[in-house]
């Protein structure tokens, strides 16, 4: 399952939406704030999130992630405002033997940041903000229409 | 059918747009109902950077209708929800 | 840091052995005793492990992973009686960005399997035990050998 | 030369032997100190194989010497510490 989450995300709550008695694989990914993106000094962030479409698609692609026979698979990613070392994203998955929850938990934090909609704005030490992958490259082609096959 | 398709461009109708990130910043607002004359989601959103002064070309922005992710091409119909997607930056 | 431990696994003391703020990533690696293997439902195991040996061939293992560019890397193994679901072996390790930190969780748990001097005792169902991995196949060509680069 | 070596081969000395899983079992105690006149590791297992009744091959087997891995081949000195690797299954 896929969720979004205002407040900080319980990593102990998730390891055990996933326990089982068969799994004898856990594999979790957390994305925690660096205090620096490119070469610039961060002191903190803030995610938005289209909803609708980020629980939906997010859902989308832990469904896609059974490919790899795990036995489960759950992700939460923040919104709202983060500071330096808090956690934005964790992906939790178990699976029989570790290959397939190694594969699946990189799967599914991958697909998540390809395809969500959700943006980051970033705050740096001189006070400034910018939407990350927004400011600069305006004309490289967007990921998302790319990889979750449009309507038609 | 060219002709009627024509028609159906020319029509007015209302519609949703929601705004995310840049975006809604450069609108100035998260939500609004427009009525407009544009036939596709592209031309709704060149209709709108026009106005605006939206800095993504078309092609670095995605666009969903009715909370599915769709193509430029797909047709605007009265009361959509159009949303326009930004480079995406979660995780 | 590779260490053994005889008492139950500190998951989140051995997190924060690997915090630091220029993480943007971080991976974990747990093993849990599954209620069967290879068919046999499993009541529970004992690890014993040749101590010397399994705590140097570990720390090389965690050294050899800093070739992925990681920040900070720790696994700890149990030894002793477990039951179904404790957690046998855990792999922490925090980079920049996420696909080092992954390469290098699933690169440490490979070799910490392959490599350390390390046996595990199951207990079955109907009372019996046995050694893994030396009941049967005792032709097997041993992969510890192999990998480690023996001394000459 | 091989006067020599094969003179090494035969003198006796003491080394002390630790025993782990399967090995341990067989063997039913977990150290000891032997006298062998074995002048390589291999010999060594092949002659408490022999002794033991040791179901592993030394094929399947790995050896450690004084806390490393090492050849089969390698010379036992006085006072050396020899384990015998059963298959592991660690993790």
């Amino acid at each position: 399952m896929f969720t979004l989450s205002d407040t900080p995300i319980d990593a102990d709550a998730l390891k055990r939406l996933v326990n089982t008695q068969e799994a004898g694989a856990y594999v979790a990914f957390e994305g925690w704030v660096r205090n620096h993106n490119e070469g610039q000094a961060v002191t903190g962030l803030e995610y938005e999130a289209y909803e609708a479409l980020a629980v939906k698609e997010g859902n989308k692609i832990i469904d896609e992630a059974q490919k790899f026979s795990i036995l489960k698979a759950h992700c939460v990613h923040r919104t709202g405002a983060l500071k330096i070392g808090d956690m934005a994203v964790m992906v939790v998955v178990t699976s029989a033997h570790r290959k397939e929850a190694f594969a699946a938990c990189e799967f599914i934090i991958d697909e998540i940041k390809k395809r969500l909609p959700i943006w980051k704005r970033e705050t740096y030490v001189d006070g400034s903000t910018s939407w990350v992958n927004c400011a600069h490259n305006h004309e490289a082609v967007h990921e998302t229409a790319q990889a979750s096959g449009a309507k038609s | 059918m060219e002709a009627l398709a024509h028609l159906a461009a020319a029509e007015s109708k209302t519609v949703r747009v929601d705004y995310f990130a840049l975006l809604k910043e450069q609108r100035g607002l998260a939500s609004e109902n427009l009525e407009t004359r544009s036939s596709t989601v592209l031309e709704l959103y060149e209709e709108l950077q026009k106005r605006h002064g939206f800095s993504l070309k078309h092609s670095s922005v995605a666009v969903a209708l009715n909370d599915e992710f769709a193509d430029w091409s797909e047709k605007l119909t009265e009361r959509d929800k159009v949303v326009f997607i930004p480079p995406v930056a979660g995780g």
